[in-house]
């Protein structure tokens, strides 16, 4: 099981802040399944952490990975 | 895990009791020559739909400590540094309220000076935090900061 | 005269609540998104004759509110600031307290940061003021700022 | 009348920090007449103010001048 979580802008499309996901293998895919669930999202700006490490590219992801997409930051 | 790494989040707005409070607390360590200070403050900014009355700050928390703990690291290493302090707002400041606070000392002050633009820099840049813009009449605005934000894989 | 040019002498050491109220003092404006604070600790130095316990500082009062002022209209000059203030202690400041609080407020953080330090370094390098380094056992030894000091007739 | 300020580490050689002189016409005739009251001045660093600026070269002195001698500044 993979723990999803959303944060800033894209929480205003998504229902949830935070769900599980099984049968996904790598970020692409889950990115895959992302998009079709939630269309509004393909067009916005965002990255894509792993176990809260940002990746730079397709990450397999196993039992307990966490993914964290994550729009533009603005704290301060 | 949340243990291993020291906390920066204050819920609210950061007071000016907390600020004098974390300067006294450094008259004891007499080696320091300089503190440099940056107060990140809300702005009362006038959008098109109205003006901005406060930031509610949210963050992907744990990682936010984890990547602050890093950022805190490498100034250490880059910069002869007596102490460092980074405290974020989390939850609703209102404008005209303070936000960030990075706190460097040093023996010297240039030390204390470039540190503390660098830790301000990053800490925009790479924390992962988000400012939403509440604006009069129940509106709102996510802030976005002036940054190379890459897109998806950080390409 | 001495009513022309805003004062910047405090007497004795500049306390943590005097810095507070001072930044208290800028939440009414709103449209500050970033402050920048230095303020200079005396260090308690070892020295061949001892341990500095304190420093005392005297000024040639007149003329450095004559610099600081001049030295504040170019920093406006130079950079979009909201706000620009200098404290500076006279008489005697011990080791571990506070003698110099440069405070720089603007819209935008960068400003704020290059005026603050430019401010210090100024203040350091051209404002009529000496700090007499109090040593235990009334000793003393007089501070200098490493800068280019030129000779008489400045040259 | 002139007036004549010394600060900081000058006022150790001098028995006063603020006396008067008469008869000097320009900086350099003062800083004689100071050199031979106080020997010890000559071997120091210092800046010369005219009316609380910084001069450059001899000035010309008139009567209620304010005259300083500064060395090193040390503030902050």
């Amino acid at each position: 099981m993979i723990t999803v979580k959303v944060f800033g802008r894209l929480t205003d499309y998504t229902i949830k802040n935070e769900f599980n996901l099984t049968g996904v293998k790598d970020t692409d895919q889950l990115l895959k399944t992302l998009f079709n669930k939630y269309p509004m999202l393909e067009g916005l700006k965002f990255k894509v952490s792993v176990d809260r490490k940002i990746i730079n590219e397709n990450t397999a992801l196993h039992n307990g990975s966490e993914v964290a997409i994550l729009p533009p930051f603005s704290g301060g | 895990m949340q243990g291993k790494f020291k906390n920066i989040f204050i819920q609210g707005p950061i007071t000016h009791g907390f600020i004098a409070e974390s300067i006294e607390n450094h008259c004891h360590k007499k080696n320091i020559g300089g503190h440099s200070i940056f107060l990140g403050q809300v702005r009362a900014d006038e959008k098109d739909e109205g003006n901005v009355t406060a930031i509610e700050y949210t963050a992907y928390e744990q990682m936010a400590l984890e990547k602050a703990h890093e950022i805190r690291e490498d100034i250490f290493q880059k910069y002869p540094l007596i102490c460092a302090h980074i405290y974020h707002s989390l939850g609703v400041v209102k404008s005209g309220q303070i936000s960030l606070f990075v706190f460097t000392s040093s023996e010297h002050r240039k030390a204390a000076f470039d540190a503390c633009e660098e830790l301000v820099e990053r800490i925009k840049a790479e924390l992962p935090v988000w400012g939403k813009e509440l604006i009069e009449g129940e509106k709102f605005a996510w802030k976005e900061n002036i940054s190379n934000f890459n897109d998806k894989y950080n390409k």
